[in-house]
């Protein structure tokens, strides 16, 4: 029963989505398909940051009537842990922000030199 | 036409506020008056989406009516795709066909592609002026005036009571 | 030891099973619409069986998990967000079959071979009205 | 009882899942792909609910709505681009 | 042959790493440190039934601050760079209309998605979503009544003041919350009210709301950038 | 139970799917594939008993950024026709 565990599978789809995005950027010659690789590499990155917050058999950090209140509202031991998904809710927006600009750049360079192959960006190389 | 038009978007969008918050607080309706009278004077103003629309007590008989032969007719759509799918030599037989309708409301020629959409065999493809363009999959009658009375006729009778 | 019908908890539980039953024929109609999706010959027949088992499929679905739920109902609000989440399916599936199924005719993918009638074409080849295509 | 109607219920939901797969993958054009996207996402749709049925919280619709409404955007960007719209 | 040699070398060792992480982890059984704090006193120090919301706004607010700050930054440097010369500015494309059906639609549908909108963010402290997923619905809106409506045209001044105004009332709260409670975006310089309404958890429905009506502006505007950039020749 | 086949299941589809976006000759098909990707790792996080980040995900990383790389793809497909 130790392999099958939320926590663990969710793990290991997380290391095995970074991994696949890895070798997207370093293989493909394509713009726009290495700013996909990079959009594959960061949703790993989030399923990564919040299994490490899953605590098995707990419930969603949002308190109403389906979830067992203490006094005062305390859950404490009925809930997951917060603190990750609030730092992926941060990650998620803050990625499209960087997709967005990636995008423009990349429409920028298409407009300058009417290709998208990486190959032909080479005036910074010597 | 243009009070009642604004009227029927603020009574729909209060409706979807109320089914969202499913409580009838005093702060919950408050909120939910301001937020309808907003968005109605901003969005649904232009669009005269319903300003054709009865407010009779037979139109909204129709309405129940309508809803009714509608749920039949879909049921009887998926009975009919099954039967399609599953049999093992596929019988289809399609084809393209032009049928005429007389509705002008633009809420009421929606309702009724929707639904010969959801109905069996049939699928909106194109719509222009009054001429609808649907893909049959078992073509009985390319003639216009003959798909006009098997397809749309059981739809637009009731539309008509409905809708101007 | 008969089921006595007026006791609250034999009615629950009619009412469960009516649910289970209602959420499994969605699941067999969302089978359905997919084994149309492997099985039919072109992208229009595609569509149509697709749109037509999965909406139905989709509707039947959440009304069983609606009545499976039937216990929490006076807890918090599981009937409005269902009504909302049926009406939106039904209002936006057919309309975004239809809006594919324009796209698939201005791409110009070919029918299959049994199709008989081709009203559309004949009308664009009249000029009774333009090709629908956006620009 | 009601647990194992569920467990089958979801497994066919898994099944049709893979019918959407295999049309994404083999399908000839790009609107089949398209029909394939939106067939995946109703049975997701389904899917989410499911799971809202099974943990007892009725917030989880909310995700499930949010789910609908962007797919209905997807797919109209897509067929816009086709058409040669945007 | 080289580079796929040095490629896959290099993802041999990133394997290799995640393998030890993989088994080198064990999963929690319970919340510890912090995270404890937050689930034991979280609904009572703030009143907010949603412990994420509870972190994102109050908190960790400054975090949240520099999230709008580079959304901010974001919308302006993609002005910046895709920003039209004199003559395509004032090229006027007619399009044709798109089908009667979608339009219809739409116009029946935007209403509501941004009364979702309006409720996902004004829920941000009972159910799940808040600021920053209300202003993505409420601007994948005002996309897809561009979509279905290709002609329409925006009011960009509408839009540039609805942004301004709501991030000048954004970090006024907060310092509104050093002057007068514990420090900055601090939500208790309103009453409480009673747990699980609408109109609890101080002034946590004030500040996501105006965040909303934030992210919804700046997300429009870049997606209406990008839209206008098609004009370019 | 129902969970871990969930997760494992939608794990292994969303590998296969993110291979088909890397390798995929057409870039509009990539692009729906990483939307997809993005759509089943929303699930996940449902599983995961986090509905925030799972909203967040499905409205900004599925949708609008689905919108954005079409609107670029639009823009290079009008200048190499």
């Amino acid at each position: 029963m130790e392999f099958f565990e939320l926590g663990k599978i969710s793990l290991l789809i997380g290391f095995g989505l970074i991994v696949l995005g890895f070798w997207g950027i370093l293989s493909q010659k394509n713009i726009i398909k290495i700013i996909l690789s990079f959009t594959i590499m960061e949703t790993g990155v989030n399923i990564l940051i919040v299994s490490l917050g899953y605590v098995k058999g707990k419930t969603a950090p949002i308190i109403d009537s389906a979830v067992e209140q203490g006094a005062n509202h305390s859950v404490l031991g009925q809930v997951v842990d917060p603190v990750p998904q609030a730092l992926v809710l941060t990650a998620i927006v803050i990625g499209f922000g960087t997709t967005a600009l990636l995008l423009a750049y990349a429409m920028k360079l298409f407009k300058a030199k009417r290709t998208l192959q990486i190959n032909n960006f080479n005036d910074l190389k010597w | 036409m243009k009070i009642k038009n604004l009227s029927v978007s603020f009574v729909i969008i209060m409706a979807a506020w109320l089914l969202l918050n499913w409580s009838f607080k005093a702060e919950i309706i408050v909120v939910g008056l301001v937020l309808s009278l907003l968005l109605s004077l901003l969005f649904c103003s232009k669009c005269q989406l319903f300003s054709e629309i009865k407010l009779t007590p037979k139109a909204f008989f129709y309405t129940l009516i309508y809803i009714f032969v509608f749920l039949i007719e879909l049921i009887k759509a998926n009975i009919d795709v099954t039967k399609r799918i599953l049999s093992p030599t596929l019988p289809i037989n399609p084809g393209v066909v032009k049928v005429e309708t007389t509705l002008n409301s633009k809420m009421a020629r929606l309702i009724l592609a929707n639904s010969i959409t959801l109905t069996p065999g049939t699928f909106t493809i194109e719509i222009h002026e009054n001429a609808l363009y649907i893909h049959w999959i078992d073509v009985k009658y390319s003639d216009v005036n003959q798909a006009t009375e098997i397809l749309v006729r059981k739809f637009e009778t009731y539309l008509k009571e409905i809708y101007d | 030891m008969s089921p006595d019908i007026f006791k609250e908890g034999f009615r629950m539980e009619i009412i469960q099973y009516l649910g289970g039953a209602l959420l499994i024929m969605g699941s067999l109609s969302l089978l359905i619409a997919s084994i149309g999706l492997i099985r039919m010959p072109d992208v229009y027949n595609r569509v149509q069986t697709g749109t037509k088992a999965s909406t139905l499929g989709a509707i039947l679905s959440f009304l069983g998990i609606g009545l499976l739920s039937i216990e929490n109902w006076s807890e918090s609000n599981w009937i409005g967000r269902v009504i909302i989440l049926i009406i939106f399916i039904i209002i936006t599936n057919p309309v975004s079959s239809h809006i594919l199924m324009r796209a698939a005719y201005v791409m110009k993918i070919p029918f299959t071979k049994d199709t008989k009638v081709d009203k559309l074409k004949e009308d664009i080849d009249n000029k009774v009205l333009e090709e629908p295509k956006d620009e | 009882m009601i647990k194992y109607l569920i467990l089958i219920a979801v497994v066919i939901l898994l099944m049709s899942l893979l019918g959407g797969l295999y049309r994404f993958f083999k399908g000839p054009s790009l609107v089949d792909k398209v029909v394939a996207f939106d067939s995946i996402t109703v049975n997701s749709l389904v899917l989410i609910g499911v799971m809202a049925l099974l943990t007892g919280r009725a917030i989880y619709f909310d995700v499930a709505i949010v789910y609908g409404l962007l797919s209905f955007l997807g797919v109209i960007v897509v067929a816009r681009y086709i058409q040669g719209g945007l | 042959m080289l580079r796929n040699l040095l490629i896959s070398l290099l993802l041999l060792s990133f394997v290799y790493i995640f393998y030890n992480l993989y088994v080198g982890f064990t999963p929690k059984t319970e919340l510890d440190g912090i995270a404890a704090h937050y689930a034991d006193k979280g609904a009572a120090e703030i009143g907010a039934a949603n412990l994420v919301t509870a972190v994102v706004v109050t908190y960790r607010g400054f975090d949240t601050l520099g999230e709008v700050t580079i959304l901010f930054l974001t919308a302006s440097i993609i002005g910046f760079f895709l920003k039209l010369t004199e003559a395509d500015e004032n090229k006027v494309i007619i399009h044709r209309g798109t089908s009667e059906l979608l339009a219809t639609s739409s116009n029946l549908l935007v209403p509501i998605i941004i009364l979702f909108g309006i409720y996902v963010f004004m829920n941000g402290h009972l159910t799940p979503g808040g600021g920053f997923q209300g202003g993505a619905i409420i601007a994948s809106a005002i996309a897809l009544a561009i979509l279905a409506n290709p002609n329409m045209h925006i009011n960009h001044q509408i839009i540039l003041w609805v942004e301004s105004i709501s991030g000048v009332v954004f970090v006024l709260m907060g310092v509104l919350g050093i002057l007068l409670a514990g420090g900055f975006l601090d939500n208790r310089i309103l009453p409480q009210g009673q747990f699980g309404t609408l109109l609890s958890a101080g002034a946590i429905p004030i500040i996501y709301s105006f965040i909303g009506l934030k992210v919804g502006a700046e997300i429009s505007n870049i997606l209406e950038k990008y839209q206008k950039s098609q004009k370019e020749s | 139970m129902i969970y871990i086949l969930i997760a494992s299941f939608i794990g292994l589809l969303s590998f296969v799917i993110g291979a088909l976006a890397i390798q995929s000759k057409k870039l509009s098909v990539a692009v729906i594939a990483t939307g997809v990707v993005s759509l089943f790792s929303s699930i996940l996080f449902l599983l995961m008993a986090a509905p925030d980040v799972a909203m967040t995900e499905a409205s900004i990383g599925s949708g609008l950024t689905t919108l954005i790389y079409f609107y670029v793809l639009n823009k290079i497909k009008k200048h190499h026709a």
